[in-house]
């Protein structure tokens, strides 16, 4: 298929339609809400249901008792919508339902703004809701990029019968790319639905789909599965990409998603100006890659470590955690919806790079 | 002859049996379940009249009715 | 006046009132706050550009404010906090600046129907034959990839902003990935709209590296290059060295 | 017994052969019962999934031998309607308390029953918040005592009880609601009734349905069983009154 001009929120709303999903439910929330726009035309299109519901509370929840049908079904919201829906997703994990979340992050806290922003790292990769549970998170940094993990998601989602969020900044929703759709999509075989899915009581035993175990010993049973697929998760769906890291870095910087691209523009002037530096980007967020960082950190010519975000040390938490002390980890970043500039990122990696020297001077 | 049977395990002692039987003639039992409480039974089941309205009201469906003929019939509800 | 094309013709207007519509993402703001740099640079006196796009939250001809103001363009968007609310924020200036006519007004309307709907509350103020309403066309965006797709769009934009349009503006392209031949895809598509449609194609417009190949010298239509005024955040930087 | 005789009175097979966990004299077991018995009649077991609430029913799922999903407090429509968009095929429907429908899940039964999906809803009134142990819920009413209005409903702090089905009556796409109560036999024949119409309705595919059926509690009313069926007649019959509030009519050239 030729490449075709689209916004980040349209072509996650195609690429789901490829990768089989047949329900989306939805409820109106910028800068995501063209997800919706195009899905109420492209749903029917593909014999797949659309439904806007009256909340993201209810949507989630449409969603927990679509999921138990066994077919793929996802929602999008941004930030605030996203909350609300927490409910659901830590029923959906308690339950082992294999569900899409997608989140176009804005600004906040609370109603915050409409701007881009990666605050919402914590709620995604911590939990976000009740209980004992994880997401698989994947951060996209390209509208291509948010085809394919899209796709992936849905895949990811059956494969461990466990909510799986995108998390992308409003600039991977709202800006247009070239995008290019696989021809066909193949996957890896999955685990028939035929197993879980509540589908009638038909020449077997009913089926109940629930979270709730009165008995601890039961619960803490069902928090053993659950934390089994997390082991396994860590074990298998670690993505990360890096950029220019060479012998010749004296800085590795961590980012994702649109802030990685930032970094990258900010990176190759540098390199113009004689100072190497090498960009590590997590795809998944959950599991973080953690030994991919420690690997790329520790090499004896990195000095420090410079985490980058849209939002206040949020993920540089998990940075600081993989790198168990070994290397200086800084940080930078903006939130509230502005958007560093490569200017600002070449300011502080030079900034970094000063502060080394004085401290081996001292020496 | 119309009659009932019930399950003293099932049987919770709400007593609204006892309260809705027309003819009177359920009432609670003098020993006590496994469980360790006093459950319905029939103490005159020549009199019963196969209604089903105790089965009706029973929450835990531990009355079960049976019937012929005639009255069978009429209790169709 | 700097004339930025070897030895094209610039699209010139006879109307003040120039409504630039199209589909989503067609590229519109860019052809609109590109026009009235042009307009501008061609010698008209007062050129003010209004943002009418109440469905698009970023990437809005307002971005490039700034800049437009230093040419002297006077624009009319919501300032302070609203700037960047995602409000239907339709300023009174804006029907002023119609109703007025003085120099010429450039009007960024959002994308599809959609966007375009917000033309029907001020359409009363729309002198008949006073305006141009410009159809920008990009033959790679799903929903204007072909000819059915381009004249339900018209339609779509007609009836729900109760104006006609008067003309079509061929800016098929592929951002970065823009070639030559993409372009002039786009305009053997807007060609054939225009045969269906009855609307002249007004002008071509594209990316000033592009349109000024070879390729372009025996095209027949005005041709608007185009300097990327509304960048993505890791582009601004790299632009200016 | 004699030969001849049939057993008439039996339990569902759709109702599990289990000690249910409710306080003895608790009309959800008549409920549950009817519930059963229509899904055996209508022969839709097979193809049936319940959405279980929270509150005392929250259990129910062990007690119906059909597919089912547990829903959050008062979500159990938003569930219902995700699952019966998604299999428009099978029986869906929802078995709710009053705290969980007419308090917590206000908005989801009201755009559930507005949107018409085609689902069936069981509301169960008993005036209170039972799992809990006996807060005031939106049903309570005026003067009645509760955990969390010791001196009795002030109306004038805590508004009327919610009449859920003359509420959801106001709207105009849910096509069947009605009120019935299980507090004498002649009401529990009554209620079957209605339930029966209700899934029938379903069935056929016709529109959305709920059935409100005043029930009692006699642990958090402080009643013992038969004192409990005689406060319902006497106070709630007064405040809900039982009928049908919206009768399905059949679309005109259909």
């Amino acid at each position: 298929m030729a490449k075709v001009l689209m916004k980040g929120n349209e072509a996650i709303a195609e690429a789901a339609l490829r990768a089989g999903a047949e329900g989306y439910f939805c409820y109106p929330i910028t800068p995501q809400t063209e997800v919706a726009e195009y899905l109420s035309k492209r749903m029917p299109e593909v014999g797949g249901m659309f439904l806007q519901g009256e909340s993201e509370l209810a949507v989630a929840n449409m969603l927990f008792g679509a999921a138990s049908t066994g077919k793929r079904v996802f929602t999008t919201s941004s930030s605030p919508g996203i909350s609300l829906m927490q409910e659901a997703i830590s029923y959906m994990a308690g339950a082992e339902l294999p569900a899409v979340i997608i989140n176009i992050m804005r600004g906040g806290p609370g109603l915050g703004g409409i701007l881009p922003a990666q605050a919402d790292y914590f709620q995604a990769v911590k939990g976000g809701g009740h209980g004992d549970y994880r997401t698989l998170v994947l951060a996209p940094s390209t509208v291509q990029e948010a085809v394919d993990l899209t796709m992936l998601c849905f895949h990811l989602a059956q494969k461990y019968r466990n909510p799986v969020m995108m998390i992308g900044d409003g600039m991977i929703g709202q800006m247009m790319e070239a995008v290019e759709f696989p021809e066909s999509y193949e996957e890896p075989p999955l685990p028939s639905t035929d197993e879980w899915a509540a589908t009638g009581a038909l020449d077997r035993k009913a089926r109940i789909i629930k979270s709730l175990f009165l008995d601890p010993v039961g619960l803490e049973n069902n928090v053993l599965i659950l934390e089994k697929k997390y082991q396994q998760m860590i074990r298998e769906e670690v993505r990360c990409e890096s950029y220019k890291i060479s012998a010749e870095n004296k800085i590795l910087i961590v980012a994702y998603g649109t802030m990685a691209r930032i970094c990258q523009t900010a990176i190759d002037e540098l390199e113009a100006d004689g100072v190497s530096v090498g960009l590590f980007r997590p795809i998944s967020l959950y599991p973080f890659p953690e030994k991919e960082i420690l690997r790329e950190a520790t090499r004896k010519n990195i000095k420090s470590v410079l985490t980058i975000e849209m939002s206040m040390a949020q993920m540089m938490e998990d940075v600081e955690r993989a790198i168990q002390g070994r290397r200086p980890v800084h940080f930078f970043g903006r939130s509230g919806g502005i958007v560093p500039t490569p200017e600002e990122v070449k300011e502080q990696v030079l900034k970094v790079l000063s502060i080394k020297r004085r401290t081996a001077k001292k020496k | 002859m119309p009659g009932i049977t019930i399950d003293k395990n099932q049987c919770k002692g709400c007593e609204l049996c006892v309260r809705a039987c027309p003819q009177h003639i359920i009432s609670m039992s003098k020993e006590i379940t496994v469980r360790g409480y006093f459950y319905a039974r029939v103490h005159d089941p020549s009199r019963c009249i196969g209604c089903r309205i105790c089965a009706l009201v029973c929450p835990d469906v531990a009355i079960e009715v049976h019937a012929h003929g005639l009255i069978f019939e009429l209790f169709e509800y | 006046m700097i004339s930025l094309v070897k030895q094209h013709r610039l699209p010139t207007f006879s109307k003040s009132i120039l409504i630039i519509v199209g589909g989503y993402g067609s590229g519109k703001s860019e052809v609109a706050v590109n026009l009235s740099r042009q307009l501008v640079n061609a010698g008209s006196a007062q050129v003010a550009i209004a943002d009418l796009d109440i469905v698009n939250p970023y990437f809005r001809s307002r971005e490039a404010s700034e800049q437009l103001t230093s040419l002297g363009i006077r624009t009319i968007n919501p300032t302070g906090g609203q700037h960047y609310a995602d409000l239907p924020i339709i300023l009174p200036e804006v029907k002023g600046a119609i109703e007025q006519r003085q120099g010429v007004l450039v009007l960024d309307v959002g994308g599809d129907d959609v966007g375009a709907r917000v033309l029907s509350s001020l359409s009363g103020s729309f002198e008949e034959g006073a305006y141009e309403m410009l159809l920008v066309l990009n033959g790679n965006r799903p929903f204007t990839a072909d000819l059915d797709g381009c004249l339900k769009m018209i339609n779509d934009i007609e009836s729900s902003s109760r104006l006609k349009f008067t003309g079509i503006v061929s800016n098929t392209h592929l951002l970065e990935e823009t070639t030559a031949q993409i372009a002039l895809d786009g305009l053997e598509l807007a060609r054939q709209v225009s045969r269906r449609s009855d609307l002249p194609v007004a002008f071509l417009s594209g990316l000033k590296e592009i349109i000024e190949c070879d390729e372009f010298d025996n095209v027949d239509v005005p041709i608007l290059p185009l300097e990327r005024l509304l960048l993505k955040p890791w582009e601004s930087s790299a632009g200016d060295e | 017994m004699a030969v001849d005789s049939k057993t008439v009175f039996d339990r569902p097979v759709t109702l599990r052969d289990v000690v249910t966990h409710y306080c003895p004299g608790c009309t959800h077991g008549v409920i549950h019962r009817m519930v059963s018995e229509v899904l055996d009649e209508l022969g839709l077991r097979e193809r049936t999934c319940g959405v279980a609430p929270v509150g005392c029913s929250v259990l129910c799922y062990n007690y119906f031998d059909t597919d089912f999903m547990e829903a959050p407090h008062g979500r159990a429509p938003a569930l219902a309607t995700g699952f019966k968009r998604m299999r428009p095929d099978m029986i869906v429907f929802t078995y709710q308390g009053d705290g969980d429908l007419a308090s917590i899940g206000m908005g989801e039964i009201i755009h559930a029953a507005n949107r018409g999906e085609k689902f069936t809803t069981i509301f169960v009134n008993n005036a209170v918040y039972g799992m809990t142990g006996g807060q005031m819920a939106p049903t309570t009413l005026p003067g009645q005592i509760t955990t969390t209005c010791p001196m009795g409903r002030d109306t004038s702090l805590t508004g009327e009880p919610i009449r859920i089905a003359e509420l959801l009556s106001a709207l105009a796409t849910p096509g069947y609601i009605e009120r019935v109560a299980v507090h004498t036999p002649a009401h529990i024949l009554k209620a079957k009734k209605a339930i029966r119409k209700a899934f029938t309705l379903q069935r056929d595919n016709k529109c959305y349905t709920l059935v409100e059926v005043l029930s009692t509690c006699p642990t958090n009313w402080g009643n013992t069983p038969g004192e409990a069926i005689e406060w319902l007649d006497e106070n709630m019959m007064k405040y809900f009154p039982l009928g049908c509030y919206k009768d399905y009519v059949e679309p005109e050239g259909s």
